[in-house]
């Protein structure tokens, strides 16, 4: 609370973006203490990792100074102070904190609880509510990082003119620059670049036993590849992962997911009952989860890489325009 | 007696700062970050409603009998994920108006704006 | 037995983590402030997890509290030694001169108390 | 000794921020958000003893991961920006 309070003061977007990062880890070690394992999980991978790595690189082609005008800060203190007298009138009426027979528990969380042990048959029942009870709502979701990823495609795509020649040529520099510059953390880095992941794969199919499951092992597989652009360039990346291979992953995630539910759907049961699938239904169940959560990572871990690399392709191509200037500036005034 | 109420208010105090940071700052980053603030508060919101009094995290044993509800679980799980998916649609936004107006400070923005648009007046009246 | 060797670790831990977060706030330059941290943060993390080790009884989660060790152990002075570098390269230069320094503590505490 | 443990570790968490919001220079923020994450590993490796279900180590360890990353992300991108 005290960061958020921080973070309106600092005029420094750097300072703020440190700061974000931080209250980032404290809200997922907070989700811990509160039993919400899974969700600790994600916020620790996209809000205090991806989440502080892409602001960065927003700020440095945006400028790192923040105006010192605010326009109409009392009428917004007096509007945001109304508001939160409202909402504070409003949860006199909640119930109580950690209370067991509140209106939440009552409905539909008791059947997870109890059966979905024998319906499902997975541990992990915030899994089986994401993947079997509500697939349909996770389906959503994936059609909308599926689409934020397009969207940032489009805005922030452009086309590359191919020379090949060249471009091994600055490759070749550019490793022997960083090659120096960073020797330590190149070698550590290739030394742990395999064990994440080996364990964002872990996490992938240990979904259905403890914390972990698609949307986490994607993140994760995502800053691994992300790691290896920032420390060996983003030509040598787009080398070892080709852009259009990404753009296909993402959307076989995708069709991966709605292609399980059109096949129960074939097999006789409703669109993504998994119970159709194989000869029992919790064979089924199981089935249909591991496919489901096999899309959900691809798609999540290859928009995750499509909007890394085109913000960093953004850079570049300011830095090369930049160049471009100073040359011309250069060769005017001779 | 109120005590029980407190985590209500600390995600409305929080919920307020974000909401302060997005109407009275100009630079369209701290708005995005705002909005960060903002919605972290509701995701605080949701996982403190499902936490129960000396349950555990949901993930079956034998040994254990009282849960943490995982219904909120599972949809603020995929809610981070896409809040990060839109929030880089927005930075995207952003570095583009960057490009375009040469700012990011809404004002100027605006300011740009009104000196673009009497002229397009002007060009379609003659 | 095994239960005063982990009490003992985690304490040994526990007090180095402090002394390091005072470090942090009380050094007067940067790399002063990166010496306390790098150091205490590693041997403090170790002790602790030698200490949970002691206390567990699955091969699993012993596995793991391994996993995490190896992974400290690698990642901390390698972020040290990262972030000494990038501030030497960007011009942060140490504060050598003994005079220089009592004024920088100043400086310090004055800027402390604005900030927070 | 657990709660002992965990109650140092927030002190020096607490101390932590208050670096990272005091801090004169940039690299003293990401030095604070660096041990920040280091003492969260802990944290949580300790809470999970404490709750009684250390299978959840697994958000430990992806802590570390993501610290390292976000950290050589910071000190990359700071490099570039000047």
């Amino acid at each position: 609370m005290v960061v958020a309070v921080a973070i309106i003061r600092m005029r420094d977007l750097f300072a703020t973006i440190m700061l974000a990062g931080l209250y980032g880890l404290l809200s997922a070690s907070f989700f811990v203490t509160m039993d919400a394992v899974d969700v600790a999980f994600t916020e620790a991978a996209v809000g205090a990792g991806i989440s502080t790595l892409l602001m960065l690189v927003a700020i440095t082609m945006t400028g790192r100074s923040e105006n010192t005008a605010r326009h109409k800060p009392l009428l917004a203190l007096v509007v945001v102070i109304i508001t939160g007298a409202l909402l504070i009138y409003g949860t006199l009426d909640m119930p109580f904190f950690g209370f067991k027979d509140a209106p939440i528990h009552s409905h539909v969380a008791s059947r997870y609880i109890n059966n979905s042990n024998q319906e499902i048959g997975i541990p992990n029942i915030v899994t089986s509510v994401l993947a079997s009870y509500r697939a349909f709502d996770t389906f959503g979701e994936v059609v909308v990082i599926f689409t934020a990823g397009i969207g940032v495609l489009t805005l922030l795509a452009f086309v590359r003119c191919a020379s090949t020649n060249e471009e091994s040529d600055e490759i070749g520099s550019y490793n022997d620059l960083m090659h120096k510059q960073h020797l330590v953390v190149r070698i550590v880095t290739k030394m742990l670049i395999p064990f994440i992941l080996l364990f964002a794969l872990y996490v992938q199919f240990h979904g259905d036993f403890g914390p972990g499951g698609g949307f986490q092992a994607g993140v994760i597989f995502s800053a691994a590849i992300i790691l290896y652009t920032m420390l060996f360039g983003l030509k040598t990346a787009r080398r070892v992962i080709n852009q259009g291979f990404i753009q296909l992953i993402a959307a076989t995630g995708v069709l991966l997911f709605a292609s399980v539910g059109v096949v129960s759907m074939l097999n006789g049961g409703e669109f993504l009952d998994y119970n159709v699938l194989s000869s029992s239904p919790i064979a089924g169940q199981h089935l249909g989860i591991l496919v489901i959560e096999w899309g959900v990572g691809c798609t999540v871990a290859s928009v995750m890489i499509i909007i890394f690399f085109s913000f960093a392709d953004r850079i570049e191509m300011q830095k090369s325009i930049k160049k471009h200037n100073k040359k011309n500036k250069e060769s005017t005034s001779c | 007696m109120l005590v029980g109420l407190f985590n209500n208010w600390i995600v409305i105090l929080l919920m307020m700062i974000g909401l302060y940071i997005v109407i009275a700052h100009g630079n369209l980053i701290k708005k995005i970050v705002g909005l960060t603030i903002l919605q972290t508060s509701v995701f605080i919101f949701y996982i403190s409603m499902a936490k129960v009094e000396g349950g555990t995290a949901p993930i079956l044993d034998s040994k254990i009998i009282l849960y943490s509800n995982p219904l909120p679980h599972a949809l603020i799980l995929t809610a981070i994920v896409v809040g990060i998916a839109t929030m880089a649609l927005g930075l995207a936004l952003v570095v583009r108006i960057k490009e375009a107006y040469g700012s990011v400070e809404e004002e100027d923005i605006q300011r740009q704006d009104n000196l673009l648009s009497p002229e397009k007046k002007k060009g379609k009246q003659t | 037995m095994i239960i005063i060797f982990s009490g003992i670790c985690l304490l040994t831990g526990s007090f180095l983590c402090v002394s390091g977060g005072i470090g942090l706030l009380r050094f007067p330059d940067f790399y002063t402030r990166m010496h306390a941290v790098g150091v205490t943060d590693t041997l403090g993390a170790g002790f602790i997890l030698l200490g949970l080790m002691l206390l567990s009884t699955s091969f699993l989660v012993i596995a793991k509290l391994v996993i995490i060790l190896l992974l400290t152990l690698l990642i901390g002075p390698t972020t040290s030694h990262v972030l000494a570098k990038t501030a030497m390269h960007n011009g942060l230069k140490p504060v050598l001169n003994q005079a220089l320094n009592s004024n920088t503590v100043e400086k310090n505490k004055e800027t402390g108390s604005s900030g927070s | 000794m657990l709660t002992a443990a965990t109650l140092a570790i927030f002190v020096a968490m607490i101390l932590a921020i208050i670096r990272c919001i005091a801090g004169p220079t940039l690299y003293d923020r990401i030095l604070a958000v660096n041990m920040f994450g280091t003492k969260t590993v802990l944290l949580i490796s300790l809470l999970g003893f404490v709750m009684g279900r250390p299978e959840f180590l697994d958000i430990a360890i992806v802590y570390a991961l993501i610290n390292f990353i976000s950290v050589i992300g910071v000190l990359r991108y700071s490099d570039t920006s000047k």
